[in-house]
Order: C-alpha cells, then structure tokens, then sequence
C-alpha cells in the first residue's frame, strides 16, 4: 500500500526527521492560509499516488498567500499520470545545497533489506550510473547500527556536521523501514539545507500482508472499484482492459492464462486468481466479478487440487440460475473430483475442456469473432 | 534418491488440530508422509489421525526424531512458529502460509539460514519427493516417481506442468515449490545445486515468473550444470506495475521482464517452452 | 541500582503486566485515604531495598481505612534490615490461587540472558529445589517470542487462559529487562487469580553502567555517604568498618591488599580502587576520602603502570600540606616513575616499601599497637 | 609460539586520536606491536605517530590486513564501534572500555561468537604475547617472553603477578586480561585450553577474583589439564553483597565465595597461593 507523501513526512517527522513545514490543503482558500502562516515563498505539491509530478506541472511555487491559493486552485484541478488530484500540500521552500538520494527496500533476491543510497539525488535513482550508488546489505538480526551510517556517508563523501546528521538519520530511517513494515521507505531529495538534513520528498509502501498489525497508518485506497471488491473477498484481481474475461485457480497458472490466451491472439480483460480451495459461494462470487468486466467471453481454467471441479462446476450453474449469463463460457476442468464436475455442466448445457490451450483458443476465437 | 527430503524423512505439522492441518496430515500420510507428530498449543495429548499431538514443536523433539516440520499456522503466527521450530533444531521447513509479512519473512529466512534449516516457502504448495514423501498441500495423484526434478515459484500452474510430465511418462525426482513471495528460503541456484549432485535426477524443469531476478540468477548457475534445464515463465502479457497475484511477481522499474528472463536461460543453454504443455516434448527430445 | 517495589510495578504496568491497584503514602493519614479508595482489605507494604520484610513484620492487612492508617504508622516507624521505613505501598488484597515466581537476569557464566521459572512461587528461589526450576537461555539476537513462554508454561504445567496469559506476559516482561538495563527483573510472587496473573511484588535492578541512557527511571541511592562521595569522584568505595584506610590501584589490586592485610590479622575500613591513570588531584581526593573513615592507620599499595609513582607522591605531599594527616601513612610505591615518587616522599618525611606484603604488615602492626 | 595474538599480528585503534588513544598507541608501538592503522571517525586522512587514520573500520580493511582491533572508545558508544569491527571482519578484538552497559555487552559477545571474532574484555587491560605483541594498556617494562602463560580477570593485580615472575626470571608466553565484567567474551576454560596446546607455555597462572563461577568452571577443565597451573584469587576477605570495584565481583546468594573457588581449583590439582608474591615460589616448585 504507498502513502501519499504528506502521509510518509508525518510518519518521518514523528521518529525525528526533519521534513519541511507544512500543511494539507484540499481548496484555494486553505491553501492561502497556510502560505500566510509559513510565510515566504511556499511550494504547492500535488498529493498523488505516482512519481514525476514535477514535469506534469503538479508542483508550483508561490511567493504569496495570493500566489499560494491560486497555485492550489490550479494543481487541483489537475489530473497527473491518470490520478485526479484530491489534495495538495503547502509547504515552505528550503534552501538547497545539495540533492541525495536515500532509501531502504526489500532485496529479494538477498533476502534482507537493502539501503541504498547516492549523493546525486533529486531525479529517478534508476537514472543514476551504478558507480555514483551506494548499496549496503542489512542483517536484521543486527539492524542499522550509527557505524553503517559513518561508512555510508564516507562513500557518499558527507562530513562535519551533515555527516553526524546522517549517521544520525539512517537507523531512524531503518526503525520506520522496520516498525511501519515498509516495503520501500525513499526521500528523494534529501537535502542539505545548511547545516540542516530535509526529507524534502518521501515515498513510502507499506507490506499489504502487515496492515494488520499497522492500525496506526492510514489507510490508503489505490484500487478500482472491481479490484476492491475481488479484494474485500480475498481473490486477487487485476483489470487489464481486453476482452476476456478470466478466472484460474493460483497465480502462476492464472498467469498463465493470460499468456496462453495471448499466444493465440486473445485480449484477457483481467487477471483473477481464485485461489486454491475456494468453494461454491467463493467460486460464484468471483464469477460475478467477471460479468463485471463486461467480457465477450468467459474463460476458466481449473486444474484441481484442492480445488474440487465439482465444486467449480456447481457454481457456474448456480450463477447461471440466479442471472443470465451474457456471453459464452470456455471452461477447462481437470483434477480433484472432475467426473462430477464435468458430468454437472454438461448437464447444465456446459461443455468442459480437457486440456488448457485447446480451451484457451477456443475462447480467442470467440472473443475475435464477436 | 531425491533432494531435501525422502522416504526416511519423519515430519511434524504444526497447526495440525485446524481445518487445513487435519486435512493434508490425512493427505500426507495418504501419500506415505512419515509424520510423527503434531504441535498445536492446548492441544497436547490429543491424536488426530492416529499421531501424537504436542504442546509445543520443543516437546515434539523431546519425544521424536524430527526431521522435518510444515507450517499450517495462520500468517500472524507463523513467524513465532517458524522460530519456534528454528530454535528447536528442525532442519527442514515447510511454510504453506500465505500473506506472511515480508519483514518476518526476512526474519525467519535470516534465523534459518544462522542455524542451518532449509525453509521451503513462505507461500508454497511444498515440496515432494515423488513416491517417497510429501511435504505440504499439492494433490497427490499427480507425483508420481521418475527422473525429472521440477522447481518452481507458483503452484497450480507446477501442478499442470507435473501433470503433464506424469501423462507422458515422465516421473520426478523431486518437486519442489520455492514459494511466490518476494523473500522465500531457497532461491533457484540452491535447488539446482542439488538437482545437479543427485543420481536420480536426469533433467530439470524450472517454472519460473515474471518480478524479481531469480531466473536470471538461476541461468548463470544454469551454464555451468550438466544436467539439461527446460524451462517455463509466467506472466509474458502482464502489464508492469501491476503484482500478479504472487508479491513476488511484479515487473517493477522496467526489471525482471518475461524477455529478460527468457534471453537469460536461452542464453545458459536452457530450453524454454513457450506454452506450458510443451514442456514434457522438449524434456524427451533432450533426454533421446 | 536497586528499584523499591511500587517503582517496578509501575514500570511493569505501564507495558501491560497486571499489579494490584494501589498507590504509596508516607503517613498514616494518606494511607488510610488511599485504603478507602480502594475498599475492602489492603496490604500495606513498606518499600525498602532489601526483602523478607513479610518476617519483619514490614507487611500488614488491614480490613478497614483505620486500621490501614494504624498498620502504616507501625511500618513507617521500622528499621528492617538495617533500612529504615520512609514509604509504604498501599495495596488491595489479591485472591491468590496459587503463587509462581518469574525472573529475568544476567548468566555470566553462558554470557546471555537466562529465564528463571518455577510453579513454586512465594518463597525465596534458592530454597526451591532444582528439579521445580525451569531455566531458559535467551539468544538475544532472536530475544523472546511467545513461543519460548508456551514452552516454559507447558513446563511449568500452566493451560488454558492462565497458560496464554503467561505467554503474553513472559516476551513482555524481557522487554522491559532489556529496554530498561536491568540486570534482574524478578516477579515473586506471579499470582494466579481466578483467571489473571497478576505480579504481587516486583524486584529489578538497573545496570548502573547504563543510567546515562536511562533517564526516565526513577534514581534510587542506596550508598552511605563516603560511598556516595566516592562514587561522585568516580572512584569504586566500599565501606567496610575497619581500621586501615585502604587505597590501592585496580579492583584486583585493592582486594589483593584487603587481603594481604587480612591475613597479617589487620581490619580493613574500606575497599577503594583509585583507578588507573588517575592523577595529583584525583589521587589527592581520594586520600582525603580514606581520613574520612577515621582510621587508625593509611596504606596506600600502588603499582604504577598507567598510574605514575610521582603523581601519586605529590597527591600524598598536597594532603599533608593542605591539612595534617594525623595517622601514620604506610605506602608501597613501584612502577612508572618510582625513583622519582620514592624521592619526593623522602624529601616530605614518608618511607615508601617496595614489597607489597612487607607493607602491609607495617600497617596491620601499628593499627593493632594503637 | 604464544596464543591469539604475536609478532605478526596487525592491529588497528578505535579511537586512536583520543588522549587514551594516542598515548596507548605510542606505548603499544614502542613495545613492538604492528600498528597498521586507527580509526577516528571524521579525522580519515590523518596520521597518529606515523600510523595513518580511517574514518571507518571498513575503510581500515580496505586499505589494510587487519587481524585485530583495540577499542579505545566510551563507553556509551563501545558496542556501535565493537558492532563495526565485527561486522567488518576483525578477528580479535580488544575492548578496554570500562562501564560498558551489560546489556551492550552481551550483545557484543553474540555477535562476536556468531562471526568468529575473539573479545578480550570488556574492562581488561588486554593481552600481551611477551616480546612479540601487546594489545592494550599494561605497562610494557614487566612483560618479557618465557614459559609461563597468565591468564586473569584484573589488571594491576595481575601486572603485581607478572611483575613478580619477570622479577624472578619467569617470562611469560601470553598474558591474557579476561576483564573485570560479569559479561565478557574469554572465559578463563577458553584460555586454558589455548596455553594447554601452546608449546610455549610450560605452567599457567591464573588470576581469579571472587563473584560468577568462571572459576569453579576453570576447575573442571584444569582436572584434564597436563600442563600445571597456579592459581591466586583475591577477595577473600570481601564482605558479600558488596562489589569490589568489578562488576562481576560479588558475592550474592552465597554464590561465587572465595572458600568454593579455592576448594575447587586445589581439588582439580591447581596449586593455590595465599598472598601474590607467593606465585612465582609456586611456579619454581612445579617446574623443577
């Protein structure tokens, strides 16, 4: 789950970073109130979900209250990358000596955190050459200790009294990685403003899999309205904008569906894994979903493990006698108790496949002709 | 042989009194598990399906040898479990769970990796050794005894796959399910170190997904292996930026592409089926 | 530094460890007060730094206000233990259903900390047998989880709500022992009350080494007056009621002289390791801290490595020419700078030994001729 | 020979442009140890009598072998600086720093034990190989090189000890300072099992102090010890429940009494001498 910027600044700004003075503004008004309390010229940033607001024109500068409301009006009727702008935020401007770049990840492939961290900030860490990053592994069963800070800022080339105010920032950085159950924790920039560290920027995700234990963040929607739905009944649902309709069970084989669907020529309107041993009502309930979608063909595909195809098959039916189904249905259906399941749609006028890309393309071709 | 684990394995199951736990102890045992012991905490001197039940995974080891454990523990918990079974000295270990933290994920991988316990998962169907033992929740009819060993991030879809090796003759070694979270115990490299060094594996299948640089990683091991690799990766129409499904599966920042991923293996000498039913014909035309 | 009682219940129940409601008077009246708020039978407790106070008579129920008020003016009159009463807990009275004893320390010996359990609560640990004493290690790199407390409560027989309760409180109970730098947290008795464990008393020691970091925990002094004069000089002291004033440098080395004195049949006043490296003025201080102790004779047993002879030297001169020392001073000085610390004595009237035992029998000698 | 340190061990400073630093540097290069750096953070670049500054461990290691580290840092900022040079692959360490929280100190010897790095101290005045290497803050005029290995809890006793020995001819191999502190990273049966291999030493001496058992555990490993040992341990006349100076010096809940220490050491076959100028008459007797 990200946060929105001012929602990472709140959570740095409470363990001790310091972050620029400022306020949430969602009209004109308040957002000239705001640019009076600070004083001086104030920045309006956008609050969206997404990078690069700055070249979409989603920052401004203003040198008065008047200035400050007028940017406001403007950035929120803005919508950037896809995302309309509901918020901003005022702020005062810093004086900027120098950008850095610092944040702490998940390295999956090392299986530990990892700081990362460059003294060329401000843009995209991605566009900075490998020899101008910093990268240090993280033991948990240590944690970040004041010494990586000192060697972290050596290699970055900070000293005096930036570098203290480094070495200090680093394990507070890493206690919120750790305490919030952070995916990502970025400030970029990090600024050197005198002798001062600003986390002029932050980027923050929070673990979906933690939000349980993290009551304490705020909670931050970033789904369509079918994606929240196939959420809130625990499938996992992603909208892909094609034509067909399509429910596996697990990821790697919903995946795969998608790609076989795509090999012949298919457009897969979403990706849906029902999971493994989903039973009648799940099955139906994530069929609905489907309908959603407005598809021109159904397609499902069911290798049973856990998941019983009679199971499988019973749902579809009692889809079909609650509503009617629009469009045709391609279904591929082995595994755990497939006698029943496929001798329950025949009955109800359903024919089931036996192998995945013979159904796959029968679905393409469906969806193509129509 | 096998890798990890195999007939001799003896098992325990912690959460063995829950739905889930009671339901594959009876699927395990049905395929010839060793298991012989449970731990659910209160439920001590209870049996469920003819085993032993314990309070705790330390009083589980006081009265059985314990080779290995499987976690049917609800993510909240399964940290403390796994820690529990870490410290205990169980050297294997099954985490079937799903939507653990993945900062607990790292925790439990780094104390594994302290005190020499080979973690399979988080987010697995498990791992068998075709014939001899089976450790975790992937139906049983379809493993069957042969010598294609079989890696694999995702589940149903190595579900498919082994079935279709098993269709065409084509039995396993061992099969097993490194988990499609982001931080999991074994990477690709430290299953096909082991598939390379084992006599009963004669060709290796690797199921493989977009997100991450596992597959990548495993192809510069892939160059250096005698054994044949065909391989298999999810996910080609996924848009980036969106998880498919597994935390781990994500093209995030223009990394861990299907393309990438594909040149890479092609490259170490590995053969990569386009559809998943493919991948039984490219194992027998290298094994002629 | 040793905690009172009430001190450490309030640390335990600010993280959510059950105590007895109850709050501290230090006269008769308040605590009458107090035992009306709380209604029905108290305990009134008086807090020294020492235990048995129960044998003492330092623990009273009482089963109405007035005879709270009369229970504690009893207690605040007594001098248990060589402590005398100054404050008293007063505390609703517990159903105790059976008592268990908890604790956390130090292991030197295994260099970690160790969990110490027992379904036999209430009594002194080192009387109950060791076969109904659960013992844990705890690797504090992993610290404790509630695994470790469901495997010690299997132990200790504890189920049900009492068991789970246990578990909660054990990994609870480490923070604290880690977070506050105690060397011993103890709980004895852990009462089992209906279905609660509540912490009937409360023991913990904070690490003095970490007082620096620990500025919310409330100071205790438990030294005597020199000692406290020492210990703000930075010097160790310990007073020992004898008649030769003792100073040597090194913890080893001033127990080698208690010792050396002791066996030549002389009665050390006190133990002072006056450090290494410490010069004149330190040494000077520490000088006029033994005259203090109204001694009989001085010995003095330096062995120069850091510490210089002629500081030492000097540091005996100034004392002397600041005030008259009116004992005899017998003084062994070798190492670093001897020659030059051995001239300046000579030159200001004091022979200096360079045997250690030879010396210290001098000393014994004229303390038992005078 | 001697043990865990000699003449080609290569030892940097913590904190060697402190006043203690520096002083002990000078001292320690005058004995002739191989100092090849020191560390001060933000002083990088500097040099300390000829001896070239590090901001960082890491840095120090990059630049030069290092096999050990003599921590001259407070102690509120020991364990962030002991933590450094663990982690940066130092395998002997020397923490003189006195009044390190115990807390601290346990955290640092796990961490050491777990990377294989040897803690001397906390709160010692360290180790010297006589003739070859010293590292910490003895004075260098009593250690020359023998046959006797020492092996003590404190420090000027034990410069009383040595200071006897040399005075009567008897060199030293090694002399090793556990420290004064409950929680320290030698224990007396780590030592003595060194010198029992070293075939330069010929007797032990060993300097115990009342409080802990590292005595009465010393005694079980001395019973199957070849090599004879003597023994002094003060306290005798210390009253219990009050420290002497060292942390780990009390005697609580009748625990760690001078009578135990002594009954075990004389039943293990350690000679045990009353006063300390008694040692080196002892040591004569044995190796006559």
């Amino acid at each position: 789950m990200k946060l929105f910027e001012y929602m990472g600044k709140e959570i740095f700004s409470s363990y001790g970073i310091t972050v620029p003075r400022g306020r949430m503004a969602d009209n004109s008004q308040d957002a000239a109130n705001i640019a009076r309390e600070i004083g001086g010229t104030v920045v309006v940033k956008s609050q969206i979900l997404a990078g690069k607001r700055g070249k979409g024109g989603g920052i401004k500068f203003a040198s008065s209250p008047e200035e400050a409301g007028e940017a406001a009006a403007q950035v929120l009727a803005m919508t950037l990358n896809g995302h309309k702008v509901e918020k901003v935020l005022v702020e005062e401007k810093i004086q900027i000596d120098k950008e850095l770049y610092l944040a702490i990840t998940v390295d999956g492939s090392a299986k530990k955190p990892v700081i990362i961290a460059s003294a060329q900030g401000g843009m995209d860490i991605e566009e900075v050459p490998d020899e101008h990053i910093v990268k240090q592994y993280v033991d948990v069963s240590i944690g970040v200790y004041p010494y990586l800070g000192r060697e972290i800022s050596r290699q970055l080339g900070l000293t005096g009294s930036i570098g203290k105010e480094f070495n200090r920032l680093l394990p507070i950085l890493y206690k919120i990685f750790r305490e919030k159950d952070a995916e990502l924790v970025e400030i970029n920039p990090l600024v050197i403003s005198g002798d001062k560290l600003i986390a002029a920027d932050s980027k923050m995700t929070v673990d979906d899999d933690a939000l349980f234990r993290q009551k304490a963040v705020p909670y931050v929607e970033d789904r369509t309205s079918i994606e929240k739905q196939a959420h809130d009944l625990g499938l996992a649902f992603v909208e892909l904008g094609g034509d067909i309709a399509v429910m596996a069970n697990g990821a790697g084989m919903s995946m795969g569906s998608l790609d076989t669907l795509a090999y012949y020529g298919g457009k897969p309107a979403n990706f849906l894994d029902a999971g493994g041993g989903t039973g009648v009502e799940g099955t139906t309930k994530a069929i609905e979903l489907l309908l959603q979608t407005n598809p021109k063909v159904i397609f499902i595909n069911i290798f049973g493990g856990i998941t019983r195809c009679d199971d499988v098959a019973n749902a579809l039916v009692q889809v079909k006698n609650a509503r009617e189904i629009p469009v045709p249905v391609v279904i591929r259906l082995v595994g755990t108790n497939e006698e029943a399941g496929v001798r329950i749609l025949k009955e109800n006028g359903f024919e089931a496949y036996k192998v995945m890309h013979e159904a796959a393309a029968k679905a393409v071709e469906i969806a193509n002709a129509s | 042989m096998a890798i990890i684990i195999n007939e001799k394995t003896n098992v325990i199951v912690q959460g063995i009194t829950g739905n889930q736990g009671r339901f594959h102890t009876c699927q395990m045992l049905a395929y010839g598990t060793k298991i012989v012991g449970g731990v659910s905490p209160g439920k001590g001197g209870q049996e469920v399906e003819g085993i032993p039940v314990y309070d705790t995974v330390y009083e589980a080891v006081d009265n059985q040898q314990v080779d290995a454990s499987v976690l049917f523990i609800p993510a909240p918990f399964a940290k403390d479990a796994a820690f529990e079974a870490i410290t205990a000295g169980v050297k294997v270990l099954v985490i079937v769970t799903e939507h653990i933290p993945v900062h607990d994920e790292m925790d439990i991988v780094e104390l594994a990796c302290r005190k020499g316990t080979t973690v399979v998962g988080p987010n697995t169907f498990g791992i068998v050794s075709s014939g001899k033992c089976k450790i975790g929740i992937p139906p049983n009819q379809f493993f069957v005894e042969g010598p294609i060993g079989v890696v694999a991030r995702s589940g149903t879809l190595t579900y498919e796959i082994v079935g279709n090796l098993t269709a065409n003759g084509l039995g396993q070694s061992t099969v097993v399910g490194l988990g499609g979270d982001r931080v999991v115990g074994l990477s690709f490299v430290d299953v096909l170190e082991k598939f390379e060094k084992d006599p009963q594996t004669r060709a290796v299948v690797l199921v493989g997904e977009i997100g991450g640089n596992a597959e990548e990683e495993a192809s510069l091991y892939i160059k250096k292996m005698t054994k044949p690799v065909v391989a298999y990766i999810a996910g080609k129409s996924a848009p980036p930026g969106k998880r498919m499904g597994h935390a781990g599966a994500i093209i995030e920042r223009g990394k861990g592409t299907f393309n990438g991923k594909v040149e890479a293996l092609q490259a170490a000498g590995a053969k990569v089926a386009t559809l998943p039913f493919e991948v039984p014909e490219l194992i027998r035309q290298i094994l002629k």
